[in-house]
């Protein structure tokens, strides 16, 4: 598995829906301002409006456009699983290449740490944590990347151990390389694969995961999320009853749906169909 | 003497993502009932695909032309629930990696058994007495047979894998690499052992490995194989004695002598040719030391019926050209 | 394919032990052709569960209450008109000066043990929460037992409580709540809100509690067949949870429940439901940090901002209908107190906008935020409990407040985050809600805690009106109250809620919403007395039927989804 | 022979434990006492089946492990200057695909050593003499190259190479041909002895081919079970060896004694 | 080789142990850094609806009475105690005993996510096997895009949309409750009938959440045995498909074991969420309401509850896997 075949992978019809789902994502969160007119907090509009060429999905029971929340709310699913996936990579790695390169009793004890986070249920974790600090997005983030980075960490952990008595770290060491060499050279290159599969992976769990805290209420009512429209849909007592499921709550819970779709897909293009 | 499997004009492709691998091409290949045959390559000449043709468990993605006919009856297109029968019963099977050829979380026993009832009706008493001689035979005390593949060591493994391909005493056993993987001293106990176990229940058998020196002491027979062509085919002696491919030649004088006085021996230099490339010409040429003008132009003959040798030499030497 | 078939027998199987094995009691199965039942539910709230219906058990929320009231009656209690009938009391009367009030009980109402009820039972039940209840939870909010100075039994059936000082709202605050407890089962409970035996639930009222199941959140009362003032029309009654109340109301799952008026609307014709309508008593507004917030103290400011906030507009996106904009006076229209001449802050930005600017707030920065005179930004802090109007209200209030340059940060928390912040002072802007009790003396009194304002003529008024026994004379006191507040806006009143109900025409009819609420103002359609006197329209209980077809859909659907599941393993392995 | 030593090792034993963290595992005595002296210039074979030591033994010389008892020595060796230093050790490992970072091309690969010791700037000549030294060649074709784009016998060469590039006193070569065919194998044997010949570089040859080790070896020493059993030259190993294990070896390794054409002239 | 699983067995029940002590420690610590102090999460915030107003004297007497004054370790000692005594301190919003609630509770979830594992785990196995053995055909193809479609709708969501389709348009389940609260049973079957089909919805949803990821890690997990020797030589010997599918449906159960045990964290995350969607009266629901009501006691409770049902299942699978790989523990 080195680079070449890494982006050979992302070829396979797999890839390449994911990453056009994906990129689709970040063209609209990007483009979110030249995309809808509306600000996604304005609230003038007349409530439950059906969709017209005013607003192409219609207001919600304030009077908030649909599909502008819709839009911006892409930027918060990205923008946490950027963060989230990121903060659990930079802390993982760091610490499962620790862990498993310097082994011994400290790397037995940390892994045993790393066991218990992992057995831990971490929703009811976060929601004590989320009932003693504020809802926020930040908050959100944090805890997120608490509760995942021990998934980081072990698989790390496990690539490093085995490359840490492989072949080439040996000759490295033999030809007189420091730790920091090889770990620089010869570990961290190595673990590529890993990481781009622990960003997809993680990606997931906070794109689940915020949309699940904001239909929870547990959401920073700053943001505009996908997951506060579909408790919102749900919450409005008429929403199945007239059409408006079909412009509310549809679209949000499809687009959390292909999101998390777009990076499943990419992520099983990267492992490869064995 | 009537031949007991027959290959003829085997052919066989895999068409993968990299493109087509070129694996089996055109080999004719016989084997008489109570002979050994030795089947010699390098690794990557698809000396493993003609085995597990012949035992069609490798369908996946395979293209294949040619006949095999087991005991004068075809089998290259039977259909799957027969061939299933032919295996293990008619057929054995030693797999190369004697290591983990065996599930390593059932019992001896029970793979023993499941090996029979998937071919014959016996009573548990039967299995079990079968099971007792056939693991008696390969010199594993049968007490343990309640035991699990890991607890064994890697010759018994090995042993236990012979007990088992012979168990309903097939009338060919195909011997896959059967030492590769197994220290030098149990090596040559694994070989004495196939051929008694051969010999006393009077099978025919296919031993197949890239050590030609090892396997050639069992042999009755030996092919010679390069990247998918029989090369050269004789007796043991004639082979070993009077080589007339280059690739054979080579083979044999590779062979490291235990000598006191430091000697050198040639290896083969180059590398061996691609599966994926289809050769207009002989596919030796490359790594040849008495390549002609002809092996640039013309391919050399097939290894079929009378001829023995796949080159020109050969032919020049043996046969007379048309 | 052995393999398969083989799981599927193990997979029903374990699904039928591990069914076998979770079933909890199995429920009696009694013949039921001659029941009236009727279910009812608390609409679709996170959760249906109001505590043991003791009278000191109960979870300390209007519903707990309520569904105390079914077993326990209160000296008096409410008409649908908001006036008094005797309970347990036939009659009362109050000396002049309003101090000393005497009750003669009723004869001949026995507990539901059997026990006689006696007037010791009133002086107990009067003294004991006095005395250890006043701590609790419940005690405190539901009890005013701080007027009380002594309760005394004349004779066996005579009361007389005399009063620490004039308190107006006496029979409609005290003697219209207090639930009377019998003697003989409390008189040895040490600690009354861990007693939930099956005795605490005995009481005098039309309903004797079968049983109450914390897990499922749902109750079961039979009738009191001897209760004083007739049999109930109904044998059984229930309340259960119902995730969604207009489901649960089109299967017949239940019979009656609250609504919104966004559930309302979904009910049409072929529903077969009477509708009804009532006061809710209940307030949004937002709150002012008063005391310590220098821009806020300044009244021009908090008018300023009213006039910023279409109140009319955000009860239509929040509520849709089903409230009324907030009244600057405080007291909602439809209470008989409420007085309309007070000053009205009609939506009107551009002079809320001037007041701004003449308050010396003109500046602004580059967002368009007003700068104070040190050059800050007037940017405030909206707290909110995160439920769903709450948040609607502060988005609103937002928007609203950015049109005249006030910038606002939201700040959700729980409810009880967001009072332990606001007790504390630390913010600037909440968002409250909360029901506002429907007499003028708990409900105007507490302003200096509850807005943090304080104003003496306010609190001299307060006072007075309290201790007016005097209607006319009180609501002209409680009228300027209005006046007073509308004046200096200590708190702005955003809208009202409005409740709704809906029941079957097929079952009992005659509900409505009592002027004034119950126990002390809970605004409910669960006011007991519908139980005796109003009309039932069913005879035969139809809840059971519709359960038992339900439950043979339920098997043809297993069945089939069985069923399909089998062809598709048999799909599977057939195809190889 | 030389009688200049490079390397002695003195009664060292290594034991691995047992892990977990409330299991009593048993420990493995991997070596058991083992005394050698490697001397410079020579081949020294050392033979053994799997488990008997061997690669722990090289994996000490290396440095890899820390010898539980015993000494290792390293001699001081006069670099035609005034300082001495310690003899450089390379390494050339079984397995050529899991030693060769797939991370990296030919060129990197041969250049690592290199790079390790002076820092980034490496001479490209040197690279392309070390590959062509190997029989590389053209050599331009496999500098871009990635390792598993080549063949076993191949990646072996650039093992080789890599191992060569920093001009090591001593390689020890641990099962080298293990995992190529036989005739490729003979081509790196051979290649071996032709660097020995050309710069006299001393090799510990590591196998468990009693005919590999009797092919490139001036010295044998035969491994079991953590032990060194028998020790001698190449001649009396295979002619006069006295120990149970090296006959049984050397029995495998011709054949139950039918061909005795195999057998050394002497015997 | 008994003696050594005994052993393991023993050794990985202390590591559990000492995992659930952790657990336990992290929730005595949470409230005492967190804002507020250990004392809120006792009484809970003071609110405006309950104006009990705590004075000073009322707060010693209340630390006094949790222990509060103490060192910190002795607080420890005491809280460790009250645990293992299963006394996790009082409701404050039910006013009774949280174990009380918790028990109550307890059933209906093991009953949801029992059923739901069972579900997904036999059918997930029963597909992954299938299509492993198939790979590269259409039905390994088409289940490949199915199931990660299935994996990617947020388990909220899933359920909104069977409320919608089996409760709303068709009427064929009830969409809420475990049980209709007494009702007339004709019989036992008849009760548990109403119990299977209020169980229905959610136990497919949690199922649904659960099945692609146990479809996945089967097939990935059997294809690479599909590779190994042992199955060559299992069709070299001739035996039949499902005995071959057996040797690597035994190969394959270690690891998906231990993989569906530790998803079982997710899982409760899945069973909060669908609890809540379909009001089912589980764990799951009481968190959601207890964080609602910020009823501290019940929501440490019940995390400590589903910890320890989470590390009582991996405890359980570790077990289960030591017996059917004999190899356990030897490595």
């Amino acid at each position: 598995m080195h680079e070449k075949t890494l982006f050979q992978r992302l070829k396979s019809p797999k890839g390449i829906t994911g990453l056009a789902i994906l990129c689709f994502f970040i063209f609209i969160a990007v483009a979110a301002p030249f995309i809808t007119s509306y600000s996604p907090a304005d609230v003038s509009s007349s409530p439950l409006l059906e969709p017209g060429s005013e607003h192409p999905l219609g207001t919600d029971d304030v009077g908030k456009d649909i599909f502008s929340n819709l839009v911006y709310g892409s930027r918060t699913s990205l923008m946490v699983a950027l963060l989230v996936s990121f903060g659990v990579l930079i802390i993982g790695t760091l610490a499962g290449v620790f862990s498993g390169y310097t082994g011994g009793n400290l790397d037995r004890v940390m892994m045993r740490g790393v066991d218990i986070f992992l057995m831990i249920p971490d929703l009811p974790l976060i929601l004590i944590l989320a009932a003693y600090l504020s809802p926020s997005l930040w908050n959100i983030i944090f805890i997120l990347i608490l509760m995942g980075w021990p998934v980081g960490a072990r698989i790390t952990r496990a690539q490093t151990k085995t490359l840490r008595v492989s072949g080439h770290v040996d000759f490295a060491r033999v030809s007189g390389a420091g730790n920091w060499y090889v770990i620089k050279k010869h570990i961290i290159p190595d673990l590529y694969p890993i990481m781009i599969t622990t960003v997809v992976m993680q990606s997931i769990r906070a794109i689940l995961s915020e949309s699940g805290l904001a239909f929870l209420g547990l959401g920073d009512p700053s943001y505009p999320s996908w997951g506060t429209m579909i408790k919102y849909a749900i919450s409005y007592p008429l929403v199945f009853f007239t059409d408006a499921w079909m412009w509310w709550l549809m679209p949000a819970g499809l687009c959390i749906t292909l999101l998390v779709l777009s990076f499943v897909l990419v992520g099983q293009a990267l492992e490869g169909d064995k | 003497m009537m031949s007991l499997l027959d290959v003829q004009g085997l052919t066989v492709n895999f068409s993968t993502k990299e493109g087509i691998h070129y694996v089996l091409k055109n080999v004719d290949f016989n084997i008489n009932k109570g002979e050994i045959v030795g089947l010699i390559g390098e690794s990557g000449s698809g000396k493993s695909t003609l085995a597990m043709t012949i035992l069609d468990i490798n369908s996946r993605s395979r293209e294949m032309s040619g006949n095999i006919s087991f005991s004068g009856e075809k089998i290259d297109n039977i259909k799957k629930e027969k061939m299933r029968q032919l295996r293990g019963k008619r057929i054995g099977f030693v797999p190369q990696s004697s290591m983990n050829a065996l599930n390593p979380l059932v019992k001896i026993k029970s793979q023993f058994f499941e090996s029979i009832k998937a071919h014959t009706n016996m009573s548990r008493e039967e299995m079990l007495s079968l099971t007792t001689r056939s693991l008696e035979m390969v010199g594993i005390t049968p007490s343990r047979m309640n035991s699990c593949p890991y607890e064994f060591s890697g010759g018994q493994r090995q042993r236990i894998m012979i007990a088992l391909s012979m168990l309903l005493s097939p009338e060919l056993i195909i011997a896959d690499e059967p030492t590769t993987a197994l220290d030098a001293t149990v090596q040559l106990k694994i070989i004495e052992l196939l051929k008694n176990v051969v010999q006393q229940k009077q099978t025919s058998m296919l031993v197949i490995s890239h050590d030609l020196h090892t396997i050639s002491k069992i042999c009755d027979r030996i092919y010679i194989m390069y990247a998918g062509r029989i090369v050269e085919t004789g007796t043991r002696d004639e082979i070993l004695n009077n080589p007339v491919h280059p690739y054979t030649q080579k083979l044999l004088a590779s062979r490291l002598p235990l000598m006191c006085e430091p000697v050198r021996v040639k290896g083969i230099s180059g590398t061996p040719p691609s599966t994926l490339k289809k050769y207009e010409v002989c596919e030796f040429m490359e790594r040849c030391d008495r390549v002609s003008e002809i092996c640039r132009t013309v391919r050399p003959p097939e290894c079929t019926g009378s001829m023995k040798v796949a080159c020109h030499l050969g032919c020049n030497l043996e046969c007379h050209p048309e | 394919m052995k393999l398969s078939e083989r799981s599927i027998s193990l997979f029903i199987s374990l699904l039928l032990v591990s069914t076998i094995l979770f079933v909890p009691a199995s429920a009696s199965s009694e013949d039921s052709s001659e029941e009236r039942v009727f279910t009812a539910s608390w609409g679709t709230s996170s959760t249906a569960d109001w505590g043991f219906p003791s009278p000191l058990t109960f979870y300390p929320r209007g519903p707990g209450y309520i569904m105390t009231s079914y077993c326990f009656d209160a000296l008096v209690w409410p008409e649908e008109s908001g006036d008094f009938t005797g309970l347990l009391a036939e009659s009362w009367e109050s000396s002049d000066d309003g101090l000393e009030w005497t009750f003669h009980l009723r004869e001949g109402v026995t507990w539901h043990d059997g026990e006689p009820f006696t007037a010791d039972d009133v002086v107990f039940t009067m003294d004991y929460i006095k005395d250890k209840a006043a701590i609790s939870p419940i005690g405190s909010s539901w009890y005013n037992t701080a007027v009380i100075k002594s309760v005394e039994a004349t004779d066996d059936y005579t009361v007389v409580i005399t009063l620490n000082y004039q308190y107006a709202p006496f029979i409609q605050q005290v003697a219209a709540v207090i639930p009377i407890m019998p003697k003989h089962i409390w008189e040895n409970v040490e600690d009354p809100s861990k007693y939930m035996e099956d005795e605490a639930a005995i009481g005098t009222g039309p309903f004797i509690l079968e049983d109450y199941d914390t897990d499922q959140q749902s109750y079961k009362y039979t009738a009191n067949k001897d209760y004083f003032l007739g049999e109930p029309i109904i044998d059984t009654l229930i309340y259960v949870k119902t995730s969604d109340a207009v489901i649960s109301l089109k299967t017949g799952e239940i019979d009656e429940s609250g609504l919104t008026l966004d559930q309302v609307q979904a009910l049409d014709e072929s529903d077969n439901m009477e509708v009804i309508s009532g006061p809710g008593y209940w307030v949004y507004r937002l709150r002012f940090n008063i005391p310590s917030n220098t821009i806020l103290n300044d009244t021009t400011v908090r008018q300023a901002i009213y006039y910023s906030l279409n109140c009319s507009d955000i009860e239509s996106r929040v509520l849709h209908g089903g409230g009324i904009g907030g009244n600057p006076g405080y007291v909602p229209p439809y209470s008989s107190w409420y007085n309309p001449d007070v000053t009205q802050y009609e939506y009107d930005i551009n002079k809320a906008n001037q007041m701004l600017d003449d308050a010396g707030y003109s500046e602004t920065n580059s967002d368009g935020i007003r700068l104070d005179s040190e050059g800050n930004p007037l940017e405030f802090q909206l707290l909110y409990s995160s439920d769903q109007q709450s948040q609607r209200i502060a988005e609103l209030v937002q928007t609203y407040l950015k049109k005249i340059g006030i910038g606002i940060t939201l700040k959700p928390g729980d409810t009880k985050t967001v009072d332990g912040l606001v007790t504390a002072g630390n913010f600037d802007l909440a968002i409250y809600s909360h029901g506002t009790s429907t007499d003028p003396a708990r409900m105007l009194n507490s302003f200096p805690t509850s807005t943090g304002w304080n104003n003496s003529e306010f609190m001299a008024l307060a006072e007075e009106q309290m201790s007016t026994m005097d209607e006319n004379k009180r609501k002209e006191l409680v009228d300027e109250m209005q006046v007073l507040i509308a004046d200096n806006v200590p708190t702005i009143p955003l809208m009202y809620r409005n409740v709704y109900s809906a029941s079957s025409k097929d079952t009992v009819t005659g509900f409505f919403y009592t002027d004034g609420g119950v126990g002390g103002g809970v605004p409910t359609e669960y006011n007991k007395l519908v139980f005796i006197y109003g009309t039932w329209n069913g005879d035969s209980d139809e809840t059971t039927t519709t359960n038992t077809e339900n439950s043979v859909d339920s098997i043809g659907i297993l069945e089939s989804v069985a069923i399909l599941a089998c062809a598709f393993i048999l799909i599977l392995h057939g195809k190889r | 022979m030389d009688d200049f030593w490079l390397i002695k090792i003195d009664n060292v034993s290594k034991v691995f434990k047992g892990r977990g963290m409330f299991r009593n595992e048993p420990e493995v005595k991997a070596l058991d006492n083992v005394s050698l002296t490697v001397k410079k210039g020579e081949v020294l074979g050392i033979i053994g089946e799997s488990g008997s030591g061997k690669t722990t033994l090289g994996k000490l010389i290396l440095g890899l492990l820390k010898p539980t008892s015993g000494n290792i020595s390293f001699a001081d060796i006069n670099n035609n200057s005034t300082e001495n230093r310690k003899p450089l050790v390379q390494v050339i490992f079984q397995d050529p695909y899991d030693s060769l970072s797939h991370m990296m091309t030919v060129e990197q690969l041969v250049a690592e050593p290199c790079i390790i010791n002076n820092g980034k700037n490496v001479d490209r000549n040197r690279i392309i003499r070390a590959l062509e030294s190997v029989g590389l060649t053209p050599v331009e074709s496999f500098l871009r190259k990635y390792p598993h784009t080549l063949s076993g016998g191949q990646r072996q060469r650039v093992a080789i190479a890599r191992a060569m590039i920093s001009e090591p006193d001593m390689i020890i070569a641990d099962e080298p041909i293990s995992m190529l065919d036989a005739s490729i194998g003979v081509d790196i044997l051979n290649l071996m002895l032709d660097m020995k010949e050309r710069t006299g570089i001393t090799f510990l040859f590591i196998t468990h081919d009693i005919a590999a080790a009797a092919y490139i070896s001036d010295n044998i020493a035969v491994m079991k079970e953590g032990k060194i059993v028998e020790y001698g030259s190449r001649k009396q190993i295979i002619s006069d060896c006295c120990h149970e294990y090296t006959k049984s070896l050397l029995l495998s390794a011709t054949g139950a004694g039918t061909e005795n054409e195999y057998f050394c002239s002497e015997f | 080789m008994d003696r050594k699983r005994s052993g393991h067995i023993i050794s990985r029940g202390l590591e559990y142990a000492i995992t659930f002590f952790l657990i336990l420690a992290i929730n005595f610590f949470l409230p005492r850094v967190m804002p507020g102090g250990p004392l809120l999460s006792i009484t809970g915030s003071q609110s405006s609806d309950l104006p009990v107003v705590i004075d000073e004297e009322t707060k010693y007497k209340l630390m006094e009475y949790y222990h509060l004054n103490d060192p910190l370790h002795i607080q420890f000692i005491h809280y460790i105690s009250d645990a293992l005594h299963l006394d996790f301190g009082y409701s404050i919003f039910y006013n009774v005993p949280v174990v009380d609630i918790l028990v109550g509770r307890l059933p209906w979830t093991i009953l949801l996510m029992g059923t739901a594992l069972v579900f997904s785990t036999i059918f997930g196995i029963i597909i992954g096997l299938e299509s492993a053995w198939k790979r590269g055909e259409k039905l390994d193809h088409a289940l490949l895009v199915i199931m990660p479609f299935f994996r990617s709708i947020p388990a909220f969501f899933l359920g909104a949309i069977m409320i919608f389709v089996f409760g709303y348009k068709t009427g064929w389940f009830p969409t809420s409750g475990s049980m209709t609260p007494y009702m007339n049973y004709a019989g036992f079957i008849d009760h548990a009938l109403d119990i299977i089909s209020h169980l229905a919805l959610p136990m497919l949803c949690l199922a649904a959440f659960e099945m692609p990821g146990t479809y996945l890690l089967v097939r990935n997990i059997c294809v690479q045995q599909l590779g190994k020797p042992y199955v060559l030589m299992a069709e070299a010997r001739g035996l039949k498909e499902r005995t071959i599918k057996k040797h690597v449906l035994i190969n394959s159960i270690v690891p998906v074991i231990n993989q569906i045990a530790a998803m079982l964290g997710f899982m409760v995350a899945g069973t909060v969420f669908i609890e809540t969607v379909f009001s089912y009266p589980g764990m799951g629901m009481l968190v959601y309401n207890s964080f609602i009501e910020r009823d501290y006691p019940v929501l440490q409770g019940a995390f400590i509850f589903m910890s320890l049902v989470v590390l009582a299942c991996n405890y359980v699978a570790d077990i289960a896997c030591s017996y059917i790989d004999g190899r356990t523990g030897q490595e």
